[in-house]
């Protein structure tokens, strides 16, 4: 038998003013399984409070109903007050009698009778509340970053930093990502690599930072806290421990026409190749594609001249699995291909590049040693035309919807360096707008304009012709002398539009993470959780959430390192207990929950059931794992059978509340 | 600013202009720059102002050679070569009483007369 | 026909490749035809039966079968095969156990349609160049094979096999069907008229619960009608809100997952045309959101388990026309 | 349907609010003292997208004039995507309703964020005036409920 407590606020006279406070608590005393009803000045109050205690302890209540202010106020003070008395917090209910009846109504008899309906559907639903028990789950304390570039490593460091475990995965053999390809960064025009080198070496040196180079997440499982990830290391044919790095295989493998991506195909690497001087690891890595050894079985030049025998052309892709309490997803970003920018002649003319090309091309450690020459014929540009906004701020069928936002900032950055290390160039920067939020940018880009005298032009370019003579003719509007030009340039640099990672969206897909339309990670919130995933214990790191310059990046990053660290240093979590569950003995197996549920929350076992004719039966059952299920209810409804059901807010629970308005 | 006038070119052409985000890149790519007072980024920028006479009586509405270079290049397909091709249309439908009338035409049918003719007709009849 | 599925039954009965076979078997009458187990050659040449009036769509009770030990040998139908490819894709039959052999499909015939032109009594029918020679206790009677045919493969939607082992005869093509033509006409009446429509058709129902059944798609363990925690339990309907609630219940449980094999109509004794709830929901998907066919495929999304951003509003329904 | 000309029509309508917007949306007109009539009963459920049909038939099945849903604008689901769930069921159970010649001013669903409270009362006055042209609901109800 129900023993219900019902309790009505006349909050000053917020409530009273316009609600008989007194008839409604008369009325709701005659409802059925109620058998205290009391008002009161203010519920909320100390008093009050104890009130409500009080009443719990002597009639050993079953459940309460507060009839008072919205429950977004004080469900929660209720709850602990109930609890503190030895009643279950998940037996109160709160009837929402002043935001929703007596502020927004003028009648009093009107608002009593609002007021009552209200109350006695609280109680129809308290008869059906369950005591609820939230669960706890152990947090595995052990962090994953997926992705190596500035984003994964300052995550690392800082989860390191913390006492924590912590492992980076990162597909191409070294860290370190599209910084390191990167000659000078905006807006100090510092060193690139003189910053981000160290970081890769405190990484890899850090005692709590594993890096798993040349390897990729290949499977995810569990839940925050609690995940199961696959990681596959590719086969390099070169045993990591004993590899130190000295390079001479790379010297002498004869397979040395091998098109060098980290110079972005500017000069070429050998079969069995170290990415770059402060690669990290520094260890070789053979190119299955072009080794000689592994396609024909004829050479092992590198083998014969390795001291420490670490070649290894048996070497297979290695499974490791491994526990996480949390992941950061740091897969970052790359430039789009351009092929179908036909009218900036990028695949024709080897003097149009891009600007992540320029970089390398300027680099000192570049193809031509820091000198500025034309790819075609290696002759130093005397006029050079910056094309800002290809592929960004498109249409959707044209391109990419969104700003790419650091292409303004590097295009000032290249236009001042090449105007300060050759004055004799000329620069224009054709642009649509030139954008330049964040700290001393503007100033930047005036110093550009100012100092550098690089010419800006606003237009877009409209057509780029490679000429016989060499030269290539720019054709674009210059839109406020309201004139067609056309400059003979020697080079033209497309600052192409940036877009997430190819990896991301099957990652995704493993971490039931969302992505938005342009592959971009979502965050959970916009505004108060931008570093977290709607995944419960998955962060996102860098440019994989969205486009971001060096700065935003590693602010982002330690952000992601904070959270992560926020869910590691936890024993266990608290999981909420208004969670869904499903009804073995009536679950279909039918997977329509798991496809609603955006939480990953929904698994499916096969479980034996005991068949009224004593045989057993197997069948495929969902399990929601409360741990990670948040609680919306979209699965209760995708569920045919009905046997998916959310705690708090149970089918029976609304349907009692809708009889009894409806009554 | 005609606002009938407005409303019937963006009709007849099917343009959003408020997609233009002011790029130039149709007038950096048009052919006939040189020859055009008002230039393909001004005309989606005037027809959206509403100064559709103005374009109307310049000769930049018969120098656009419908290459369509604009609307293939457009970073957000706003298509300018149909706006000019619709405030052409709007000045050719003015110059006085150039259409045919309806009631016009059984006199004028003979059995040779091919009907796409008739169609076209409509449009540019005593010009 | 029936010769050669008898004969591939025997075969792979004998090869040892299926344990069971499911067919159909005569009952009382010759248009009474209704599934069957076979186990061996002898009962198979003795019952089998595969002709006109062969209709019912096997694949739901696969669901059953198929975790049974062994192989079962189902012939199905082209509507059949988007049943049992719903199915497979809700993980409700084991693919691995069940040897699929493709077979033509209809147009099949209605009984209750020969009954209507006042001809009882029927002892056998044949279909000779489309015309019904039907012999009754009472005599000879004919009619023309077109006006008896069932409405379900009146509006067929496709004679291709969405999925098999093995094909007995030429594979069809998916057709340009007519099957929206009456929901189209009820939209198009006004609300009043709908209601009245629908009030009388479903006034007939007698909650036999026949639709369901029948219906591939109503393979929960324990239907929410059956279920006292579901807020909606009711075994019989107690008055005319009931009687609706029953079926759009089943209509929007089974929306994106019914593959209109027209089974619910078929089945129904007060003959209510309840797949046109069905092809409501269809339509309705095909415009909002895309064409979408369910059992077309083993892997797709079921449009209620998806969403796009750009989805119209739900107040669509609300604009389009006046009541 | 014919409204009785001495005693204004007062239907019954059940609103169905999330908890994370459309709930607070109710409370900021609440707070904002934004009046709308008493005839809207709120029930405050975690996401639109628990909201299951068989609610609303039985809502209409034990005597309510209208029902209407109410949660975040989509893409601001606190749950990320229940809303876009939403926003398919509904279209397709009250295009059905429809189907079935019920009148379909008897059903909404509409996005309230928790900053709209003067959209929330809004909705909600015109909503209710909508449902009172109707008048009772006639088509979908309990005879039983009404006898009593």
């Amino acid at each position: 038998m129900q023993r219900i407590g019902v309790f009505v606020c006349h909050c000053g006279t917020n409530i009273a003013a316009t609600v008989d406070v007194k008839a409604v608590a008369e009325a709701l005393g005659h409802e059925p399984g109620v058998i205290v009803s009391q008002d009161y000045q203010y519920m909320c109050s100390e008093s009050g409070q104890n009130l409500v205690k009080n009443a719990i302890k002597e009639h050993n209540l079953t459940g309460v109903v507060v009839c008072s202010c919205s429950p977004r106020m004080h469900e929660n003070t209720f709850r602990k007050a109930a609890a503190s008395a030895g009643l279950n917090p998940y037996l109160v209910e709160i009837a929402n009698i002043r935001e929703q009846c007596s502020w927004i109504h003028k009648d009093i008899a009107s608002a009593t009778e609002k007021a009552i309906i209200l109350g006695k559907a609280a109680v129809a639903k308290v008869h059906l509340n369950a005591p609820l028990t939230a669960g706890e789950s152990p947090v595995v304390k052990r962090a994953l970053v997926i992705g190596g570039g500035i984003a994964g490593i300052q995550t690392a460091l800082d989860i390191a930093e913390a006492g924590f475990d912590v492992d980076i995965v990162e597909k191409q053999p070294t860290i370190g990502g599209k910084m390191a390809q990167i000659d000078k960064t905006f807006p100090t025009l510092d060193c690139a690599a003189c910053i981000l080198t160290p970081k890769m070496v405190e990484a890899s040196q850090n005692e709590h930072i594993t890096i798993h180079s040349y390897s990729e997440v290949s499977d995810v499982k569990g839940f925050v806290g609690n995940f199961t990830v696959t990681i596959k290391k590719k086969a390099r044919f070169v045993d990591e421990t004993k590899c130190t790095g000295c390079g001479l295989c790379t010297e002498k493998c004869p397979m040395n026409k091998v098109p060098n991506e980290f110079n972005m195909g500017f000069d070429n690497r050998s079969a069995v190749y170290i990415p770059f001087a402060q690669a990290v690891p520094k260890v070789a890595t053979i190119d299955p594609n072009y080794c000689m050894m592994l396609k024909t079985g004829k050479c092992g030049v590198c083998s014969k001249v390795c001291s420490v025998g670490a070649i290894d052309y048996k070497q297979e892709d290695k499974l490791i699995e491994q526990k996480y309490g949390a992941i950061v997803v740091a897969t970052g970003f790359n430039p789009i291909n351009l092929d179908k920018y036909d009218e900036f002649a990028y695949n024709q003319c080897p003097d149009v590049v891009t600007s992540l090309e320029l970089e390398r091309l300027m680099n000192a450690a570049g193809p031509n040693g820091g000198t500025l020459l034309r790819p075609s014929d290696k002759t130093h540009p005397h006029k050079i035309v910056f094309v800002q906004c290809v592929g960004s701020r498109c249409d959707d069928s044209k391109g990419k919807p969104y700003c790419s936002k650091i292409c303004c900032m590097y295009t000032a950055k290249h236009a001042m360096l090449i105007r300060e290390k050759y004055p004799d160039t000329e620069v224009y920067v054709f642009y649509i707008d030139v954008r330049t939020p964040g700290k001393n940018f503007d100033e930047f880009y005036r110093r550009a304009v100012e100092q550098y005298n690089v010419h800006y032009i606003k237009g877009m370019v409209g057509k780029v012709t490679p000429r016989s003579d060499g030269k290539i003719d720019v054709q674009a509007s210059d839109l406020l002398a309201n004139e067609q030009l056309h400059i003979d340039a020697d080079m033209v640099v497309l600052a192409a539009a940036i877009e997430p990672d190819k990896t991301a969206r099957p990652l995704a897909t493993m971490l039931t993470t969302q992505m938005d339309t342009n592959d971009f990670f979502t965050e959970a919130h916009p505004k108060l959780r931008p570093v977290e995933s709607a995944t419960a214990g998955i962060f996102l790191s860098g440019a994989c959430q969205g486009p971001k310059d060096i700065p935003e990046t590693v602010a982002q990053a330690s952000a992601a390192a904070a959270k992560a660290i926020g869910l590691l240093v936890k024993n266990s979590i608290t999981c909420n207990p208004c969670v869904a569950h499903s009804d073995e003995l009536m679950c279909n197996g039918c997977s329509s929950c798991e496809k609603v549920c955006p939480y990953g929350a929904i698994t499916y076992i096969d479980k034996e059931f005991k068949m009224p004719d004593r045989t057993v039966a197997i069948r495929r059952v969902a399990s929601v794992n409360p741990a990670v299920c948040q609680g919306c209810g979209a699965c209760t409804v995708a569920c045919p059978s009905g046997a998916m059901d959310l705690n708090g807010f149970s089918n029976s629970q609304i349907i009692a509340e809708v009889d009894a308005i409806c009554k | 600013m005609n606002k009938n006038l407005k409303e019937q070119v963006l009709r007849s052409c099917g343009v959003n202009v408020l997609k233009c985000m002011r790029c130039g890149k149709c007038s950096g790519t048009c052919p006939s720059y040189d020859e055009m007072e008002y230039h393909p980024h001004q005309f989606v920028y005037m027809v959206e102002r509403g100064d559709i006479e103005t374009l109307m009586n310049s000769k930049s509405i018969y120098k656009c050679l419908t290459c369509f270079a604009c609307v293939d290049r457009c970073p957000r397909n706003v298509e300018p070569a149909k706006v000019v091709e619709a405030v052409r249309l709007a000045a050719i439908r003015q110059q006085g009483n150039n259409h045919m009338n309806p009631n016009q035409i059984p006199e004028m049918l003979d059995e040779d007369m091919p009907q796409q003719a008739i169609v076209t007709a409509f449009r540019k009849y005593i010009k | 026909m029936q010769e050669a599925m008898i004969n591939k039954a025997k075969q792979l009965l004998a090869d040892g490749i299926v344990d069971r076979v499911i067919g159909w078997k005569r009952g009382e009458f010759v248009y009474d035809i209704t599934p069957a187990i076979f186990e061996t050659a002898e009962e198979l040449e003795k019952d089998f039966v595969y002709d006109d009036f062969t209709a019912a769509n096997v694949s739901k009770y696969l669901v059953k079968e198929s975790k049974k030990e062994g192989k079962i040998l189902a012939f199905l139908k082209p509507c059949d095969t988007y049943s049992f490819n719903q199915l497979i894709k809700e993980h409700r039959v084991v693919r691995e156990n069940v040897y699929i052999v493709g077979i033509p499909g209809g147009p099949k015939l209605d009984a209750e349609k020969i009954k209507e032109k006042g001809i009882t009594g029927i002892l056998s029918v044949k279909n000779e160049n489309y015309t019904l020679k039907i012999e009754t206790v009472y005599g000879e009677e004919t009619m023309p094979f077109y006006e008896a045919v069932l409405d379900k493969c009146a509006s067929c939607k496709s004679k291709k096999h969405m999925i098999y082992d093995e094909l007995l005869g030429e594979e069809g093509d998916v057709l340009d069907s007519n099957r929206f033509d009456m929901v189209e006409k009820l939209e198009n009446m006004t609300a009043q008229e709908r209601y009245d429509f629908w009030r009388e058709q479903l006034s007939k129902c007698i909650r036999c619960n026949a639709c369901r059944n029948v219906c591939p798609a109503c393979t929960c363990e324990k239907c929410v009608f059956d279920n006292p925690d579901s807020g909606i339990e009711n075994k019989a309907p107690a008055d005319s809100f009931e009687e609706n609630m029953f079926h759009i219940i089943r209509a929007f449980h089974v929306a994106g997952r019914c593959t209109d094999c027209g089974e619910c109509s078929r089945v129904c004794p007060q003959n209510i045309p309840l797949h046109l709830l069905n092809r409501k929901f269809i339509k309705d998907i095909n415009t909002f959101y895309g064409e979408y066919q369910a059992g077309e495929d083993t892997t797709s999304r079921a449009p209620l388990n998806e969403y796009k951003q750009s989805d119209c509003e739900a107040n669509i329904v609300h604009e389009r026309g006046a009541e | 349907m014919q409204v009785n000309e001495n005693k204004e029509f007062q239907p019954l309508i059940v609103a169905f609010c999330c908890n994370w917007c459309s709930y607070a949306g109710a409370d900021l007109a609440g707070t904002n003292r934004l009046n709308y009539p008493d005839n809207i009963k709120i029930i405050r459920v975690p996401c639109s997208c628990r909201v299951n049909p068989m609610f609303i038939l039985r809502a209409f099945q034990r005597g309510a004039d209208g029902v209407i849903l109410c949660g975040c604008h989509p893409g601001d689901c606190h749950y990320t995507s229940g809303n876009y769930f939403t926003r398919r069921r509904m279209t397709l159970l009250f295009s059905m309703l429809d189907f079935l010649g019920i009148e379909r001013d008897r059903t909404r669903v509409e996005w309230v964020s928790a900053a709209e409270g003067a959209k929330f009362a809004a909705t909600m006055n015109e909503f209710t005036e909508a449902v009172k042209k109707l008048g009772p609901n006639r088509r979908l109800e309990d005879l039983r409920c009404r006898k009593q």
